[in-house]
């Protein structure tokens, strides 16, 4: 068979202290085939990269080869001196790196850089260089490439960075691109336009691709083949749009399902369980724990890669394909809605600013003339009960809003007030415990939110003993049942956050703001940082204890997909203003205000059919414009000067604004 | 190798004991933590059993015996007032230990704990401070050791405040740097957020995460204290005679190292063994604990 | 970048403020004042109040710190109270001294620390690490006199090959001082070397292990053009800090060897002045130690912004 | 290096040495060899002519008359006269320059010149020993009116003249080739300042200085038997000790100070503080055995008359005092570390406040109450008188004793040798019953010559005459 790459059986092993090594990857036979794109997804730490870099012959600092080979080409990868390994690498085999912003050298500009593989891979004469230089950088799209040139990697955002990287590896002209996870961390819009650059470049030279992601709707996007890793091994492997479409080992299955839909009311089922520890030897399916087919066999032996009828190969003990479809529907986040009427919180004319003027400027009144407010206008009421979601990209003022209402920073202008009449204008210190305890966080990140240094019990005790006054034992009994009440064992009590997976670390934190008893919680992306297969537990989680208890939520996150199930209102945010804001059924169809619109678009759903086309462009704006509409620079519906200087008219409809200055049916209109 | 800190993020029994254990098992497991803990403990003991181990007064002086090369009856010598090298070198770390020691605890704990106060603080109030800290640093604090040893008269205890008040300015960065670190962590806003005063703030959430850092901070200041005190003695400031102390028996012994080097040479030795001995063990503390020792005082 | 760096300014000149209180401010609690103080038991009657009063101490102490900075700033610290010569004049050719030997001492030391940690750093765990390592573990912790002792009585007094100790004419010339200062340079590039060297070592570690060197092998760059193109640019720069302490410790008069080389430099003047309980000799020194502190590092912050493309363009509102 | 000498002092001034030998902080090793006396001391403790080629005393001892040698010449090429001599000496004696040979050479009350080469002194009181006190290497004499300028041109008469005068650093001496005596045979002198005594021992091993002056029994150790060095041992009057403050407490009791001297084991001490044979014991007398005026008075140790008279002080659970010394004299520390031993049996507990050399003499010395000191050989008449006479001004005993200054006067006046003997007698009697400098032994000195040097001083000769000295 035609192929570039083969990775032929290879098992690499990481040492860690004086024991056995532990196995990373385990017998990974794969092919890549010129001009074709393909796919690699799995969760963290299945081994994504370790297989990627392989392919370049690179094992990591603490890896070892323990069996096998990478055959590039008829050379063996890990078996060829360094001068050709060399040649290779950045040559006919590049790698697009996961983090461009860290990848790209500190001290060099874009264009030494981008040089440095030209005169390294190619005969190009050094005079040449420099046209080749920007031409590459308009190749990858990027706007005035002659001024990039002449930057460091740090004068780019993300979105730029990561272009300079591809237009990096495409200087070495290769004939494979290797790309780790390529657009993870960027906002969605961007994530998108480098999906379609990649696309294109691809036809374009024909290259073949490696693309990794943990996401499979980024892959479902752009590859032709998908392998699924599990823990080190292949479980899957086929044509994207059978493996898409119809998955058929448990895992897949479970990935795919667990993945939230736009147009899904319902929270995605959740697989069960985490990801196996690596060890050295297998005896059982890796599997098999959180398997819902799972059987005797399943814990006796390792299953075998089958090739199924359909050419496809599965690592599964039995047919798997045959495994009943579907079935496994998450439910509801929401729950009835009539009694959701009772005010809790109101804000009104928001702005916030983190620009403190000087003592001067405050003496001379100065002090609000020049500051940029990061948030402005937000007028919300959150009734009992209720969870708003709020949504946007990064940077347009989310956090802050949740952190002006707990009282860290101070609003400029409007007020905040809970419906029992306390005030949120006032600094945390200030305010009373009462007002504390009935609003709490919850964080984005597991590993920051938690100190490492204290023991489950004394995290979760601190609030209690807090608020409530208990004694140790009352707190302690109190919190085994809180840890209960989010599915956790008593015997966590014990332990300290390092010993936690990101899912159980975010769980604790949910049960540290309930302990509490708070009438509001503020979530800030609490599912951004964890893996799809477990996000969905966590929001399954969030609805029921609203359900048990009542509280309001501020759901904060940038994926208009996450919310779709939570939310009972939505609210998109851009630059720190409202876009658009409504009951969820109606702000997920037309009319959408234009920016929601592109969001909509930008949502990458793991289906190979669906054709996302985003018209907005991906520049990052640092500040609000001065005057007029938030959006009006990358609008792509934007109808003219009125949008530069004349603030938007609020449209309302059955709760349902938009800020456009484009009539709401028109709008419908245009986006059918 | 597994780094300690790793060893309690993965290990199942645990409690602070334990924690401890798993440090000082990775400490003697790296031989330069071992070679490091070895020398501090002897050094340790020694000053604590010199007493009960000299065969001589350490100010016995004995005319017959200046200069006298090592014998059975005097394993290191004589020195050249005729007083046992052995018995004076045994001893002679008592004073400079115990005042470093102690100063050096002094040091981290009040510098450790202003720099964290200054680190969560932040704002106004902490850019202030910092510039009279680093107006402090810009003073050599070898200087204000002299200026106050000499002119205070409070003898050699007096070096106890000033080597702590001075060493302890610097252990503010430190304190500050890794505090301001931690205080942009969650789990700090969240303690913010939910109530909690600055005291619960600084002792219970921040300090359980700088205990490492200023615990390695200690140790890289304790021996860079014993080389201050080493180099005071030197320079007649610190022990007064006849108290037997390194620093002051290498400058006593230092013109008759061509026909008697044992006299200065024993002291030399012993006095770089404890410092290296210091060192070693704070790089291992460091790693153990996943702390950069701070890099070098000056 | 512009304010970055006035910023910077500014912020040295405060520190120096502070400097300036708190040099006076220590002087000040000390106990008695300059005069009872240097004239001890002598300190009574007319001797007494005619020394204070040439001192102007029966002014009270705002004002005498206002009239001394004010007087320091033009670079007029009064006269020695036990010299009787203006304190410029007596601090210039100890100073000039000092520079030459601190500078001696960096221009053999600095560059060997550097490549010193940069192999070690380099072959991080193998034999040349572990010595270069053990060796600057030894010149950090042997203190600095038995280092000196034992390289006079090597080198001046077996071997012959150079001079024991400083024997100068006070005006001595460049050349004919750095004949008789070689082990002195010898002592102090290795004390100094050390620091330097495990900075430069564990920048190199670090730097080593980032994702651009990782990104720079995988684009097929050969190592010798890694390591000078892509790491030592990043590993360098905070080497530049350290350097400057460095530097600041070298030029505030290396106390201990400056006695045991009979070198006539600021260190032994300030044992001398201290000894004298020559106040005013002590402030200057102590306020022109401060200000070579400050102005070191401030060239190497200044360095570092304008080495530091990050910084060169945005800075965090933190410095030091 | 031939024609180069290179001698090592320890700038013990801080810089402030004064070229002028007259002066509290005469610059002493260069001022030596700069100046010249009316009359030197040969081997023999006789006196020799020098600038005075005779001299007469009147009957009553209460005039001298001096000629002057002709032909000789000042560096700056003034010929010496009579007027230079008187100048000299009413500069010595003027109170306002706070000379220290002001007290040694107080009898004098006035000089004229009578004419060129002819000057008288006419004395306050009768002095049989005018020219034993005009011995002494301080009465050096400079040229009319250089008052203002001698300090730093130190322009004289003797066999070198100076290049440069660098206190700190390298002063620079050269052959006077119009010496009266003839021209030194070295032509360069470099009086090199190297405070620390450690530095010092180590330039002379590593050959970079010629001559070290005094080092201890221990020391000697160093270059004994080292063909590159040459040791001389010298028996001198130079004496080391520790003096205590008549005017201050605990010392103003003479029962205190009987009692810290009686403590001490005068041989022991030697053996500890200097080896065997680096001295010889004294018993607190400045008087040193080859002097014709010495007694001979014997000390032994006496633990309890020290206790008692302690406790009869009021002083019944020991005393403590301070001693404050310096590695100025390494020999300081060790006497200090020995007296301390000695005297703790006594119930003495003495607590060593051990500080830098530099600045010792002016910043420890005459201040604190108990303090190491250090003299070089005198005849007894100026020791007494320097160093003990009530407001001598380096009386470091602050000692005033009228039936003391009494006797000394009584002793300078009588012309009969031998009442005049145990009229000094006994002034060193009084001060070994009351006074508070504990003198207890003479050093014997021992020098070191670096090989390079010819034609060596005798071992009698305790001021080198460089002149006479020869470089290979
Ligand atoms: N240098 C190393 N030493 C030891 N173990 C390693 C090393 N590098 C990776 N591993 C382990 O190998 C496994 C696979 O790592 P890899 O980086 O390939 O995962 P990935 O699928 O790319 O994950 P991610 O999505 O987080 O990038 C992980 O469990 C990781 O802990
Ligand atoms: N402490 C601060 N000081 C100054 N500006 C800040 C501060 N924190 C945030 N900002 C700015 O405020 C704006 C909004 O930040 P915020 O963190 O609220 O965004 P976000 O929507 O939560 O983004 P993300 O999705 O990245 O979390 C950003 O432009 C950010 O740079
Ligand atoms: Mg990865
Ligand atoms: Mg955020």
């Amino acid at each position: 068979m035609d192929r570039l790459i083969h990775l032929d059986d290879l098992s690499v092993g990481a040492r860690t202290g004086g024991a056995a090594p532990i196995q990373v990857l385990r017998g990974i036979t794969l092919d890549v085939r010129p001009n074709e794109v393909l796919g690699l997804v799995g969760e963290s730490g299945s081994g994504k990269s370790t297989v990627a870099l392989s392919m370049m012959g690179y094992l990591d600092q603490g890896l070892e080869l323990l069996g096998g080979d990478a055959i590039f080409d008829d050379t063996s990868m890990f078996d060829i001196t360094r001068t050709e390994l060399e040649a290779l690498r950045g040559g006919e085999i590049c790698l697009v790196p996961q983090n461009a912003g860290q990848s790209l050298t500190p001290t060099m500009t874009i264009g030494r850089q981008i040089e440095e593989s030209l005169m390294l891979h190619t005969d190009l004469p050094p005079a040449d260089r420099k046209t080749a230089v920007t031409d590459l950088l308009a190749q990858v799209r990027l706007s005035s490439p002659g001024q990039i040139r002449d930057r460091h990697p740090h004068e780019l955002s993300g979105g730029q960075q990561q272009r300079c990287a591809i237009a990096m590896a495409l200087a070495g002209r290769p004939r494979v691109l290797l790309l780790d996870e390529p657009t993870t961390g960027l906002d969605v819009t961007t994530q998108v336009h480098i999906l379609e650059l990649l696309k294109d470049l691809c036809r374009q030279h024909g290259v073949a691709m490696v693309f990794v992601s943990h996401d499979l709707g980024a892959v479902a996007r752009i590859s032709d083949r998908v392998a699924v890793l599990y823990a080190g091994e292949l479980v899957e492997l086929g044509t994207s749009l059978e493996i898409l479409k119809k998955p058929s080992h448990p895992y897949t299955r479970g990935l795919l399902s667990s993945i939230p839909k736009i147009d899904g009311a319902r929270i995605p089922q959740a697989l069960p369980g985490y990801p196996p520890k690596l060890s050295a030897a297998r005896s059982a399916c890796a599997f098999a724990p959180r398997c819902a087919h799972r059987q005797e066999i399943c814990l006796g032996e390792p299953p075998p890669l089958n090739e199924t009828a359909d050419g496809r190969m599965v690592r599964c003990h039995f047919d798997s394909g045959n495994f009943p479809q579907g079935g496994l529907q998450g439910q509801t986040g929401r729950f009835a809605a009539d009694d959701k009427n009772e005010r809790l919180l109101e804000l009104r004319n928001l702005a916030i600013s983190y620009h403190r003027p000087g003592l001067f400027r405050r003496i001379t009144g100065q002090g609000d003339k020049r500051r940029t407010l990061t948030v402005d206008n937000v007028n919300l009421v959150l009734h009992k009960g209720e969870t708003i979601a709020v949504v946007g990209e990064s940077g347009s003022g989310k956090s802050t809003i949740l952190r002006s209402i707990v009282g860290l920073v101070p609003p400029c202008k409007g007020t905040m007030r809970m419906e029992n009449g306390e005030s949120l204008d006032r600094a945390t210190d200030v305010r009373s415990l009462q007002c504390k305890k009935d609003i709490q966080m919850i964080f984005q990140n597991p590993d920051s939110s938690l100190n490492p240094r204290k023991t489950i019990a004394e995290i979760l005790t601190a609030p209690l003993q807090l608020y409530f006054d208990m004694d140790r034992a009352t707190a302690l009994d109190r919190a085994a049942g809180l840890l209960e009440s989010v599915r956790l064992t008593r015997d966590y009590l014990g332990r300290t956050p390092d010993q936690l997976s990101g899912g159980e670390k975010q769980r604790v934190g949910i049960a540290r703001a309930f302990a509490a008893e708070p009438d509001l919680a503020l979530c800030d992306e609490v599912t951004s940082a964890l893996d799809v297969s477990v996000q969905a537990a966590v929001l399954e989680l969030l609805s029921k204890l609203q359900r048990e208890n009542g509280v309001a939520y501020l759901f904060v996150s940038h994926d208009l997909a996450t919310v779709r199930a939570v939310a009972d209102r939505v609210l998109v945010l851009y630059q720190g203003r409202i876009c658009e804001i409504g009951p969820v059924e109606a702000v997920y169809k037309p009319a959408f205000h234009p920016y929601t619109e592109a969001l909509m678009e930008a949502v990458l759903e793991p289906d190979p059919d669906a054709q996302s086309h985003v018209e907005i462009s991906d520049i990052v704006e640092t500040a609000p414009p001065g005057a007029g509409c938030p959006f009006q620079l990358r609008c792509q519906r934007k109808v003219g000067k009125i949008c530069d200087d004349t603030t938007p008219p609020a449209q309302t409809v059955n709760g349902h604004t938009i800020f456009c200055h484009i009539d709401r049916d028109r709008l419908s209109l245009l986006q059918g | 190798m597994i780094p300690a800190a790793d060893a309690i993020r993965f290990g199942t029994g645990r409690s602070r004991l334990a924690g401890t254990v798993i440090v000082f098992r990775d400490i003697v497991s790296r031989p330069v933590g071992a070679i490091g803990l070895f020398l501090v403990v002897f050094h340790l003991l020694l000053a604590v059993a010199a007493s009960f181990i000299t065969p001589y007064d350490v100010a016995l002086q004995n005319a017959d015996r200046i200069l006298q090369a090592p014998s059975w009856a005097h394993p290191m010598g004589t020195d050249s007032l005729g007083r046992d090298v052995f018995s004076r070198t045994i001893t002679g770390g008592r004073i400079s230990i115990v005042i470093t020691l102690v100063s050096a605890v002094i040091a981290a704990l009040w510098g450790g704990l202003t720099g964290v106060s200054l680190g969560l603080v932040g704002g106004r109030i902490d850019e202030w401070c910092m510039r009279l800290v680093d107006a402090f640093l810009a003073i050599p604090g070898l200087l204000f050791l002299l200026l106050i040893v000499s002119f205070t008269g409070g003898g050699v205890y007096a070096l106890i405040p000033t080597l702590a008040f001075f060493n302890g300015i610097s252990v503010i960065r430190i304190g500050r740097g890794a505090a301001q670190g931690v205080a942009v962590k969650d789990y700090i806003t969240a303690a913010r957020v939910r109530g909690h005063g600055s005291r619960f703030i600084v002792f219970q959430e921040m300090m359980p995460n700088l205990q490492d850092i200023l615990l390695v901070e200690w140790a890289m200041r304790w021996s860079w204290m014993m080389l201050a005190f080493s180099s005071l003695s030197f320079l007649g400031f610190g022990a007064t005679p006849p108290t037997p102390d390194w620093g002051l028996m290498i400058s006593d012994s230092r013109e008759f190292l061509t026909v008697a080097p044992w006299a200065g040479v024993w002291p030399a030795i012993f006095l770089s063994t404890l410092i290296i001995g210091i060192n070693l063990f704070a790089d291992a503390l460091g790693k153990a604990l996943r702390v950069n020792p701070q890099q070098g005082v000056i | 970048m512009l304010k970055v760096l006035l910023r910077r300014l500014v912020m040295a000149v405060f520190t120096l403020v502070f400097v300036a209180i708190v040099v006076f401010g220590v002087t000040e609690a000390l106990p008695g004042d300059a005069c009872t103080a240097y004239l001890g038991k002598l300190a009574q009657g007319e001797r007494l109040s005619r020394c204070q009063s040439g001192l102007g101490l029966d002014k009270s102490s705002a004002e005498r710190f206002f009239d001394w900075s004010g007087r320091a700033l033009q670079g007029d610290f009064g006269d020695s109270l036990k010299r009787k010569r203006p304190i410029s004049d007596i601090i210039a050719p100890r100073f000039r001294n000092t520079v030459i030997l601190g500078t001696s001492a960096a221009l053999i030391g600095i560059p060997l620390a550097i490549i010193l940690g940069v192999i070690a750093g380099v072959y991080r765990e193998r034999f040349s690490d572990h010595v270069v390592s053990g060796i600057a573990l030894l010149a950090m912790t042997i203190p600095e006199f038995v280092i000196a002792t034992v390289l006079i009585f090597l080198f001046a007094i077996s071997l012959k090959w150079f001079p024991a100790v400083t024997i100068l004419p006070t005006e001595a010339s460049v050349a004919e001082i750095l004949p008789n200062i070689i082990l002195p340079m010898i002592t102090l590039a290795f004390v100094m070397t050390a620091h330097i060297l495990r900075i430069t070592r564990a920048s190199v570690i670090d730097t080593m292990s980032s994702e651009f060197v990782k990104m720079a092998t995988l684009k097929g760059v050969p190592f010798r053009r890694i390591l000078f193109r892509h790491m030592l640019p990043s590993a360098l720069l905070p080497t530049i800090n350290i350097v400057a302490l460095t530097m600041a410790w070298l030029l505030s008069g290396v106390v201990v060897i400056e006695k045991v080389f009979n070198y006539p430099g600021l260190g032994t003047l300030i044992i001398q002045s201290i000894f004298d309980r020559d106040l005013p000799l002590v402030q200057a020194i102590a306020l022109m130690f401060a200000v070579m502190y400050i102005a070191v590092n401030l060239i190497a912050d200044f360095l570092v912004i304008l080495l530091n493309p990050r910084l060169r363009t945005r800075v965090s509102a933190e410095g030091g | 290096h031939a024609g180069l000498l290179r001698l090592a002092y320890d700038a013990g001034f801080g810089g402030a040495e004064s070229l002028d030998p007259y002066s509290p902080t005469r610059f002493y090793f260069t001022t030596l060899t700069l100046f010249d006396r009316l009359v030197q001391q040969n081997h023999e403790g006789g006196i020799d002519p020098g600038l005075a080629t005779s001299w007469e005393v009147s009957d009553d001892a209460r005039t001298w008359t001096f000629n002057l040698r002709p032909g000789v010449r000042f560096h700056s090429g003034k010929p010496l006269v009579a007027a230079d001599v008187v100048y000299s000496i009413h500069h010595a004696l003027d109170p306002e320059r706070g000379s220290p040979v002001a007290s040694t050479l107080a009898v004098i009350d006035r000089a004229e010149a009578l004419d060129d080469l002819t000057v008288r002194f006419h004395l306050k009181s009768a002095h049989a020993d005018l020219p034993l006190l005009l011995i002494d290497p301080r009465c050096g004499i400079i040229a009319e009116n250089s008052a203002a300028t001698i300090e730093r041109t130190g322009d004289g008469t003797g066999p070198y003249k100076l290049l440069r005068n660098d206190p700190e650093g390298i002063t620079l001496l050269i052959a006077n080739p119009e010496y009266w005596q003839g021209p030194p045979r070295v032509e360069r002198i470099e009086v090199v300042a190297i405070p620390d005594q450690v530095a010092q021992i180590q330039a002379m091993l590593s050959g970079q200085i010629d001559y070290l002056p005094s080092i201890n029994r221990r020391q000697l150790k160093l270059f004994e038997n080292n063909p590159d060095f040459i040791v001389q041992t010298i028996r001198t009057g130079h004496w080391p000790g520790m003096v205590m403050r008549t005017d201050q407490p605990p010392f103003d009791d003479v029962r205190v100070r009987k009692a810290m001297r009686l403590v001490i084991d005068r041989p022991n001490m030697i053996r500890l503080a200097l080896g065997d044979g680096g001295g010889e014991p004294a018993c607190d007398t400045p008087v040193w055995p080859g002097d014709p005026y010495y007694a001979d008075m014997g000390c032994h140790r006496d633990i309890p008359a020290a206790r008692a008279l302690l406790e009869e002080a009021g002083y019944n659970d020991g005393i403590d005092v301070d001693l404050y010394t310096s590695s100025v004299e390494k020999l300081f520390i060790s006497m200090a570390e020995v007296y301390q031993s000695q005297a703790a049996e006594a119930g003495i507990r003495v607590h060593i406040h051990q500080v830098p050399a530099d600045g010792y003499w002016t910043d420890t010395w005459m201040q604190e109450s108990f303090v190491s000191t250090r003299w070089n050989q005198r005849p007894a008449d100026q020791i007494l008188n320097e160093a003990f006479r009530s407001g001598a001004s380096w009386n470091e005993t602050y000692w005033s004793n009228p039936d003391f200054d009494h006797s000394l006067d009584m002793a300078r006046k009588e012309t009969d040798p031998v009442k005049r003997r145990s009229m000094y007698a006994k002034t060193q009697q009084i001060l070994f019953d009351e006074g508070g400098a504990i003198i207890p032994f003479y050093l014997n000195i021992n020098r070191v010559f670096s090989a390079r040097i010819s034609s060596l001083p005798s071992e009698k000769e305790l001021f080198i005459e460089w002149r006479r000295v020869a470089t290979q």
